[in-house]
């Protein structure tokens, strides 16, 4: 689905991501945790085409068949529009304008639709993010900060939609995360990126335990 | 009583005119980020080449038709000048567009001559409650109620109006959805051009227009974009309305040759008033 | 030094900093984390005065200040290194920490037109400062280059160049080790300890825990614009509140 | 060693061009270091400070006015061209004040309504002539001696320009002109480096306007004659374009700037004037001259003429210094 190999992205003379390699496999759902300014949304943004790499390769089903939605940080959603308006948006390149079938996916969006996407709560909003992404019929999705500003039953809920859609869609999920415990608990396979680079990686049940996550987020970082 | 209600409906169309100029100004300025100086000149040339058109004996509508379209073709050359290269910052845009409306004077002048032009519009007048009203100032405002009818209908119900105003809206994100922002800012700048053109079309047989006109169009609605901070366009055309009913009033009883100063007066004020709400830090976050 | 009571401040209905208190004493080295969105740069704003309190009270070296400019702040004694690259455009390296001395001297544009003695006395002492400084972050041989040529470390160390040259009571640094790599980080680290060590008072935003237990003699802990802890870092590490804001509860 | 050496040449050259010109040429001359003077405060203002300024005509038109009035009215022509520079300095404070709030577009048509606003006053105002302006201003003179060559002018003119560039070359390089580079990238920097931004800004806009006054007032004693078609709008799109060409935020690059538009614009009005063109050649030339090379150079040649020529030889200055 994803493969990026020894990939390098700066930003004038800061550089953000020093030879990353990663992959996310067909069906797989994958973490990528790190605290801020570690890189992580420099990444999803590489992924989405929207930055270019300086070196290194994004390949897979990804660059072939544009089958990636990303789900930014922050939602990033069309505030004065309506959420039908926001969804009908996110089909642009695939040419699914109807959100019917999304809707069928999170009927919560169904009841939202004539409401202005700027006045939702976080959660709904975020729940508009990621129904919008799903209107591009992807096949791999890209999730920046699910439980970014949102109370912690709230992201459970979401990370439970995230779940369903893997196990009865097969759809592909890189969950970028600054909390670590949600990504534990959803992914089976994580990476720890730390000052643009992997410093970790492997299954979530080894890397709980592994001091260098908790390091890269509560000390130790200057080593 | 008459004579109120005359100057109030010909400031109408006046305001109507800068209305529309002011909405492509607001178009582009919302989905670009930049602010078309050239924006006056689409109207001009639309009205000389109606003048033209009209001269060799083609008939009204396929003129006043061909002049907008070539306004709305002037509006998407301007564009690919303006942000066409990538990289372009807004105040480049800017100075681009400012060299669009002087390369225009050359072309008008080779085309046009340096003299005034007028052409015909709707003859005759009627007669409201007693005040004689020109045929072709109710047309002015008949044509942009219904334009501005038109692009809310753009703007709220077609997808490719919704792309533009997502691209207003949320740039990042739009480019998240895979909307190519610089080509809606082409489309912008089209659009520009037509409503431009539109006005043009409408007030050359009210007031004869030359090459510079578009400093005076420009200047009124750049004043009335600013109302609505160069966002809203609902807004601006209030502006515009203003505008040209405070003039037309100012002209009409007495005032007329102190008109320019009070609209640039009152933009400068509603300016500073909006400058003085927004706090650097804003403007440089990153 | 700095006392803040009760600040609040509020963008568009939803709180961004919501009635915070914190105290800076003098020769403190304080920190300030939280995660994204907790806060922290919205309250350096405030204390430098780019952003107006809805509510509350700021006061440095027993002044009010919380209706002071930025500038007038800057010279009673408050330094700020941005996390953003904020070096100026179209100077050298030089020129940029000198831009710091503007506080400490005064000759304005007619000693410099005519070339006043004074504005050759300001020159020679603005200079040696800006030499002194640059000397001491590391960057005197990078000192004629255009400084927005610089990799993003050597950028963050001229930023610290020309706060220092100002000679601050108050430093504050908004997230400096953000960007850096391992070493530079070591370096930036080190040189934080040695201007503590020379008395500095030193306010910190950082997202990197480790970075900060190392260093602050206390550590107050932003979130959702509160502040949820605020205490000595071995404390801090092992406090409920904090692990649940940045490891997330289990739910 | 050099830089003296080619300072001198270049002051040799200004102030001997005078006694070899003929009386057309001269004229140019003269109106080149007229523009040229206003063009180093726009460059000082745009390039330096980063403030734009689309009415620097009405400077320009401020200080000429206020040159003229006095000397009509029996003041000596010495202090009618030493108000010139200090009027416009006053007026630019004055409406600084308020507008310097303002950014980039808002800036621009702010200064620009500001023009606009000027020019309907002077022509409908009184005592400054309405549309037909003030005619018959006196010869500039000094007690008794009383100025009548152009080579006269030539000297007064280009001697003020070599002012000018002294003055905005020993405030970039000093403290006040640090400021006002820094705060062009970053006013919350700069205010956070103890930098006073709107004094700072207001007084850089009230140098800028002095320098168009000064040239204002040498222009209406050289001219006999000031009205508001002397200063239309596009006189103040014209320097932007000479303070774009040269590069913005280089002393010498208004100078250049100045001279490569002026020059070429005076030799398309040669070949305007061939028989067998249209009337409205001249004007459509320059026209087209100014948007042409405006519009060029934003796009392929941002930093102007002279950096980018004087690039060329960086990569050895670099290597020395590393």
């Amino acid at each position: 689905m994803i493969d990026v190999t020894d990939l390098v992205v700066s930003y004038g003379t800061a550089i953000a991501l020093d030879h990353v390699t990663l992959a996310v496999g067909k069906g797989e759902m994958v973490a990528l945790l790190g605290p801020n300014g570690a890189g992580k949304s420099t990444l999803a943004n590489t992924l989405a085409g929207l930055l270019t790499p300086a070196s290194g390769t994004v390949s897979g089903t990804v660059r072939v068949e544009g089958r990636l939605a990303l789900v930014p940080e922050g939602r990033q959603l069309f505030p004065d529009m309506s959420v039908a308006d926001n969804l009908a948006l996110g089909g642009w390149r695939s040419g699914q304008r109807d959100p019917a079938p999304v809707y069928e996916l999170l009927p919560r969006l169904a009841e939202l639709a004539g409401r202005r996407a700027g006045v939702l709560s976080g959660g709904e909003q975020q729940m508009v993010a990621v129904g919008r992404a799903l209107m591009s019929r992807p096949q791999v999705l890209v999730v920046d900060e699910l439980s970014l500003g949102l109370a912690p039953n709230i992201t459970a809920d979401l990370a439970a939609h995230l779940a369903t859609l893997n196990r009865e869609q097969g759809l592909a999920v890189l969950l970028i995360e600054q909390n670590a415990r949600l990504a534990f608990e959803l992914c089976s396979r994580a990476y720890v990126l730390e000052s643009g680079q992997v410093r970790a990686e492997g299954a979530c049940a080894e890397l709980a335990d592994d001091p260098r996550v908790a390091s890269a987020y509560l000390g130790g970082a200057i080593t | 009583m008459s004579a109120f209600l005359t100057y109030l409906l010909n400031g109408l169309a006046v305001g109507c005119a800068i209305a529309l100029i002011a909405s492509g100004l607001v178009a582009i300025h919302r989905v670009t980020g930049v602010v078309n100086f050239a924006q006056g000149t689409f109207a001009v040339v639309a009205g000389l080449c109606t003048s033209s058109l009209l001269g060799l004996g083609v008939p009204h509508g396929v003129s006043e038709a061909a002049a907008v379209l070539l306004a709305g073709v002037a509006g998407l050359l301007t564009g690919l000048a303006a942000i066409g290269r990538p990289g372009t910052t807004p105040l480049s845009s800017l100075i681009i567009t400012l060299g669009v409306g002087v390369l225009a004077y050359a072309v008008e002048i080779v085309l046009w001559g340096d003299q005034p032009r007028s052409a015909p519009g709707l003859a005759g007048s009627v007669t409201i409650a007693g005040a004689r009203i020109q045929t072709q100032h109710l047309l002015v405002i008949a044509v942009t109620a219904a334009t501005f009818v038109l692009l809310a209908l753009f703007f709220g119900r077609t997808y490719l109006g919704k792309a533009l105003t997502a691209c207003a809206s949320n740039p990042y994100a739009a480019r998240v959805v895979g909307i190519d922002t610089r080509r809606m800012g082409l489309l912008a700048f089209a659009l520009g051009g037509l409503l431009g053109g539109l006005a043009g079309v409408l007030i050359t047989p009210l007031r004869p227009i030359s090459f510079d006109t578009d400093v005076t169009l420009i200047v009124n609605a750049f004043a009335a974009a600013v109302f609505g901070a160069l966002t809203r366009p609902v807004v601006a055309l209030g502006g515009a309305l203003l505008l040209g009913v405070a003039e037309t009033m100012a002209a009409g009883y007495g005032y007329g040759s102190h008109q320019l100063e009070v609209a640039l007066g009152l933009m400068l004020v509603v300016m500073i008033v909006q400058a003085s709400r927004r706090s650097a830090i804003h403007e440089e976050a990153v | 030094m700095l006392a803040v009571t009760g600040v609040s401040r509020s963008f568009g209905g939803v709180y961004a900093v919501r009635d915070v208190s914190l105290a800076v004493a003098e020769g403190e080295l304080c920190a300030i984390i939280g995660p994204n969105g907790a806060g922290k740069s919205t309250l350096f704003n405030l204390v430098t005065g780019h952003l107006a309190a809805d509510h509350g009270e700021i006061a440095f070296l027993g002044h009010r200040v919380d209706r002071l400019a930025p500038h007038r702040r800057a010279r009673l004694g408050m330094s700020i290194v941005f996390q953003g690259a904020r070096v100026f455009r179209a100077m050298t390296v030089r020129e940029n920490v000198m831009v710091g001395m503007h506080g400490r001297t005064r000759s304005g544009f007619v000693s410099a037109a005519l070339r006043l003695p004074r504005h050759r006395r300001d020159e020679r002492e603005i200079g040696r400062e800006a030499d002194a400084a640059l000397a001491r972050v590391g960057l005197a041989e990078w000192a004629g280059r255009p400084a927005d040529r610089l990799p993003i470390g050597q950028q963050r160390a001229l930023q610290l160049a020309r706060a220092l040259c100002a000679r601050p009571r108050l430093l504050l640094l908004d997230e400096p080790a953000s960007g850096l790599r391992g070493h530079e980080r070591e370096r930036l680290a080190a040189l934080v300890e040695e201007l503590r060590a020379d008395g500095l008072t030193i306010l910190l935003i950082e997202h990197d825990v480790g970075f900060v237990t190392r260093l602050a003699d206390r550590v107050v802990v932003l979130d959702l614009g509160r502040v949820i802890a605020d205490g000595p870092p071995a404390e801090i590490r092992e406090d409920p509140l904090v692990l649940a804001a940045y490891l997330g509860q289990a739910s | 060693m050099k830089r003296i050496a080619a300072a001198a040449l270049a002051v040799a050259v200004a102030l001997g061009l005078p006694l070899v010109l003929d009386d057309s040429a001269l004229a140019v001359y003269v109106l080149l270091g007229l523009a040229a003077i206003v063009t180093v405060g726009v460059s000082l203002l745009m390039g330096f400070a980063g403030q734009v300024s689309l009415g620097q005509g009405a400077f320009y038109g401020v200080g000429a006015y206020t040159a003229a009035l006095l000397a009509l009215n029996g003041f000596p022509p010495l202090l009618g061209l030493v108000a010139a520079p200090l009027m416009a300095a006053v007026f630019a404070v004055l409406i600084g004040m308020p507008l310097l709030r303002l950014r980039g577009h808002h800036l621009a048509f702010a200064t620009l309504a500001v023009q606009l606003i000027l020019l309907s006053l002077a022509g409908q105002l009184e005592f400054t002539g309405g549309d037909i302006g003030l005619q018959g201003i006196p010869q500039f003179g000094i007690g008794s001696w009383e100025m009548d060559s152009a080579a006269a002018y030539a000297w007064l003119t280009w001697a003020a320009l070599g002012l000018v560039m002294l003055v905005t070359h020993h405030v970039i390089a000093s403290r006040p002109g640090r400021a006002l580079r820094a705060l062009a990238t970053s006013e919350t920097a700069a205010a956070s480096s103890g930098i006073p931004v709107g004094r700072y800004k207001l007084v850089v806009f009230a140098l800028s306007a002095a320098f168009a006054g000064l040239a204002g007032g040498i222009y209406c004693f050289y001219t006999g004659y000031v009205a508001p078609g002397s200063f239309p709008v596009l006189i103040s799109i014209q320097y932007i374009v000479m303070a774009v060409v040269g590069g913005l935020g280089t002393v010498w690059g208004a100078l250049a700037g100045a001279s490569a538009i002026t020059l070429l614009v005076q030799g398309l009005d040669r070949l305007a004037a061939l028989p067998g063109m249209p009337t409205y050649a001249p004007s459509v030339l320059s026209y087209a001259v100014y948007a042409l090379v405006l519009i060029g150079v934003v796009l392929f040649l941002p930093q102007g003429l002279v950096p980018a020529l004087t690039r060329r030889d960086r990569p050895g200055r670099r290597g020395r210094a590393s």
